[in-house]
């Protein structure tokens, strides 16, 4: 085992390791606890590039617990696809935490700064967990781990309205969670196996003699991870969960979080059951359907709100079934569709989401009608928040055009044409409910009058990773190939 | 005779089928809070049974594998494994959310829910 | 609850329950049960204490500290038994090419790091069921 | 009416699960599917490999080891979470300075 293919449980117990390190640093000042939970992030940074390299250079990699065989242990699979995602889980965590160390610990108590940061690393920790694991089970175990710290990152601001909202949400994803597990006993019963790849090359054979199970397997896990992913008609609990959360960690949620558990689906069904068993069964028809109404309705129920964060939820649970539909085409144009505008839209919600946190930790306000005349008093988030915006639309130079002009093309070759005309109207819907928030921050005048540019006073840690994710969202947007090789390969190696 | 024989056989499985549903339903239509808790247990119950169910032998003893003697039918060991991790999760699941209930009677003074989505309405009506 | 009779009752059988809850973890790995049960069962003892005696004397007993040091402590056990199989035998949990003792299989000293995982488990499972039912009480009388 | 009908969805719901369940294997000895070279392997080869005669403890803390510290780390977390909501201020008794909670 050389050193490298060692650096993927290093940094599983390097983020576990903070956490548990955080209340024992209560006798120093806050600011260490800070400072080294920032070293620990770059270093699992760097480590995951090194991991993606070595990976892109020698390939795929297991690492069995325990020296056992796949067979009776469990293992880690670092191949394209979990090197690359976990990269940039972590970078986009990064941002985020050095983002939240001016606004996540507004509005919580004196004392509760230790525990936000303690459940944000077990949340990485779970994360990367999920995504390195080719184990079922231990997929499960994991995504309890993400759930229990979601609620409760949602709930740690002592407001009324989080409780009911972190409850609801803890109800419909223990109900997620147990249909997940219901298609993990279903395909144990018919395998014996929890390993991903030795269920799916037993399933391939026995499927038609068992097709009773494989069906109600696959039926309970896609809508157990739909009610986790909030795929359209299970996504409930998300505009107030993320409404509730701190501004930081809302970004978190609706960046990253959910796409976690799409990501999931994706595993499921390209390495669990393989796209002969879904095509055989047309799963990917229902699928397709499913991501289509949320896209449309999505985008709808996103109009109605008056509460910025609401509206950045509800635009989310469209913008998740833009991503299912990529996931549902069973192409690889179509999968790399889907990851492209994971990437996409992590960038750009947690752009609209952190730049919203500004102006919120600065104003407290979070109507959507009293925005006006922001533009002014706020020009750095709010220009951000524009070109995230933008993106959200489809608008050409931003990554969220390049996202969808692809997942236009890939339903062409699928042969299903019919979808894009849902894209299209998608486009109009998000363009309906973001345009007038840009209208009135930058054409009508704020209650000040006050016409000329005066900056913001946000502190510096909060304005940097605004910018940054903003010019990854033009980055991106100009020259998509930085990481379209890397998303086709993570394509390849799922298959 | 073969179906009355295959119900038998399939009696476990459609007993934790049963307590998944009654659970489900218990979690969606009841409006108070501790109700749905318990929806959520009697879920977690039903799915635990179903994984044992599948690891059953019949006439298997538990796995002590006695090192003298050899031989003996053994149940399959791994379902019982996956439970004893299985209902630590149900168990921290359920005191997050008892602890939440907490929270919200302590708040709105009551643990039904539609009372609370009622004081909720009036709130957003008012301000 | 300060009846005599159940408070010299339970000052007796206390650390009885305590013994068979560290019975079965010690046991874990030659009879049924191990770290899950017997943590439940010490865990229970603390709590049927808590009831009886009232939250005072029970913080005394297992203080805020020391549930603090339970919780991480239990873990870092574990991490630091899988680290050693890491750095020994180069993959994280192994057990015997990682030089823990075997020893002879049916007797206590048998399993390697078996057992000391199972002390682990306990420790944990043990700290949460009290820390969490010291939570809860303490919220109604603060 | 409501109740009687989300009553009825979910009678349906378990008629459907039940027939899939009759059409699913109901074998419950050494040739079930579930029944693999796995379990065979737990049985037999546990005792020397891992020295440990109940199989189940050597499945759980060997084996399948990185499971159950997942489940202590869930544990874990149920603290930190339920500490976060129920104990929100710092209390007199507790230390004023108690800023990582």
């Amino acid at each position: 085992m050389t050193m490298i293919e060692q650096l993927p449980v290093i940094n599983l117990l390097a983020l576990l390791a903070m956490a548990l390190l955080v209340p024992l640093l209560r006798g120093r000042s806050f600011k260490t606890t800070l400072i080294l939970g920032l070293c620990v992030l770059l270093g699992v940074l760097l480590s995951s590039i090194l991991i993606l390299y070595h990976v892109h250079t020698e390939g795929a990699f297991y690492y069995h617990f325990g020296g056992h065989s796949p067979v009776f242990g469990i293992e880690l699979l670092i191949n394209e696809f979990s090197a690359l995602f976990t990269m940039l889980i972590i970078a986009l965590v990064t941002l985020v935490y050095v983002y939240s160390t001016g606004d996540a610990t507004e509005g919580i108590g004196e004392n509760e700064y230790g525990r936000y940061y303690i459940l944000l690393f077990i949340l990485l920790f779970s994360m990367f967990g999920i995504i390195y694991t080719n184990d079922l089970f231990n997929t499960y175990v994991f995504m309890e781990i993400l759930s229990i710290t979601t609620c409760s990152i949602i709930s740690i601001k002592r407001k009324k309205e989080n409780y009911t909202s972190a409850f609801r949400y803890v109800m419909l994803n223990e109900i997620g969670s147990l249909s997940y597990l219901f298609g993990v006993a279903l395909l144990y019963m018919i395998t014996g196996y929890t390993n991903i790849e030795l269920v799916h090359g037993a399933i391939q054979q026995s499927w038609p003699l068992y097709s009773a199970n494989v069906v109600t397997a696959v039926a309970f896990m896609v809508v157990g991870i739909g009610f986790k992913a909030a795929i359209f008609p299970f996504h409930i609990w998300l505009p107030d969960a993320h409404a509730a959360a701190p501004n930081s960690s809302s970004a978190i949620l609706s960046a990253i979080v959910v796409k976690v558990y799409l990501l999931i689906l994706v595993k499921v069904i390209y390495s669990v059951y393989g796209v002969t068993i879904m095509t055989a069964l047309n799963m990917p028809l229902i699928i397709g359907l499913i991501a289509a109404v949320g896209m449309v309705m999505g985008s709808v129920f996103a109009i109605a709100q008056k509460d910025i964060k609401r509206m950045l939820g509800y635009s989310s649970v469209a913008q998740i079934g833009y991503i299912v539909m990529g996931i549902s085409l069973m192409s690889v144009a179509g999968l790399s569709a889907a990851f492209f505008h994971i990437v996409s839209h992590g960038l750009m919600k947690a752009a609209l989401f952190l730049a919203a946190g500004i102006i919120i930790y600065d104003r407290k306000i979070r109507r959507v009608n009293l925005f006006d005349g922001l533009g002014f008093q706020f020009p750095v988030s709010m220009f951000v928040f524009g070109i995230a915006a933008l993106g959200m639309i489809g608008i050409p130079i931003t990554t969220g055009f390049i996202a969808k002009f692809n997942l236009a093309f890939a339903t062409l070759d699928a042969g299903r044409g019919i979808f894009i005309v849902i894209i299209v109207i998608s486009g109009l819907l998000n363009a309906l409910y973001y345009m007038p928030v840009l209208i009135s921050a930058f054409l009508r005048d704020n209650p000040e009058k006050q016409r000329h540019i005066t900056f913001e006073k946000a502190p510096r840690t909060m304005l940097v990773p605004v910018v940054v994710l903003g010019i990854l969202i033009l980055a991106l947007g100009i020259y998509p190939d930085l990481i379209w090789g890397l998303l086709e390969s993570a394509v390849l190696s799922l298959q | 005779m073969s179906f009355f024989q295959s119900l038998l056989d399939h009696i476990n499985y459609l007993g934790a089928v049963a307590l998944f549903v009654i659970g489900l339903f218990t979690v969606v239509t009841h409006g108070n809070l501790i109700k749905r808790i318990m929806g959520i247990n009697i879920m977690g119950t039903g799915i635990f049974l179903f994984f044992v169910a599948i690891g059953n032998v019949t006439g298997g003893l538990p796995p002590i594998i006695d090192p003298a003697e050899e031989g003996g039918t053994f149940i399959n060991p791994l379902p019982s494994v996956l439970i004893l991790t299985g209902i630590v999760v149900v168990v921290s699941i359920t005191v997050y959310s008892l602890s939440l209930v907490v929270r919200i009677y302590e708040t709105y003074g009551t643990t039904d829910q539609d009372e609370i989505a009622k004081m909720i309405r009036e709130e957003n009506d008012n301000d | 609850m300060d009846d005599l009779i159940v408070k010299t009752v339970v000052r007796i059988i206390i650390p009885f329950v305590q013994l068979f809850g560290i019975y079965i973890i010690l046991h874990g790995h030659v009879s049924p049960g191990g770290g899950f049960a017997g943590g439940t069962l010490i865990g229970t003892s603390f709590i049927l204490y808590t009831l009886v005696f009232g939250i005072g004397p029970a913080k005394k007993k297992f203080s805020h500290r020391m549930s603090e040091f339970a919780e991480s402590g239990g873990i870092i056990l574990y991490l630091a038994i899988g680290v050693v199989g890491m750095v020994v035998a180069g993959s994280f949990l192994t057990n015997a090419e990682a030089g823990f003792p075997l020893g002879e299989a049916g007797s206590l000293l048998s399993g390697g790091m078996i057992p000391l995982l199972m002390i682990g488990i306990g420790i944990k499972v043990a700290s949460t069921m009290v820390t969490l039912f010291h939570t809860l009480i303490e919220e109604e009388t603060s | 009416m409501r109740k009687k009908l989300t009553g009825f969805v979910f009678v349906a719901l378990f008629a459907i699960l039940s027939i899939n369940i009759m059409r699913m294997p109901g074998i419950f000895d050494e040739t079930a599917p579930a029944y693999n070279e796995a379990t065979r392997h737990y049985l037999e080869q546990s005792v020397e490999e891992t020295g440990a005669v109940n199989v189940i403890a050597a499945v759980l803390t060997d084996y399948r080891a990185f499971d159950t510290l997942g489940e202590t780390i869930v544990l874990f977390t149920a603290i930190v979470a339920v500490v976060s909501i129920l104990r929100p201020f710092a209390k007199k008794k507790d230390p004023v300075g108690d800023r990582n909670g």
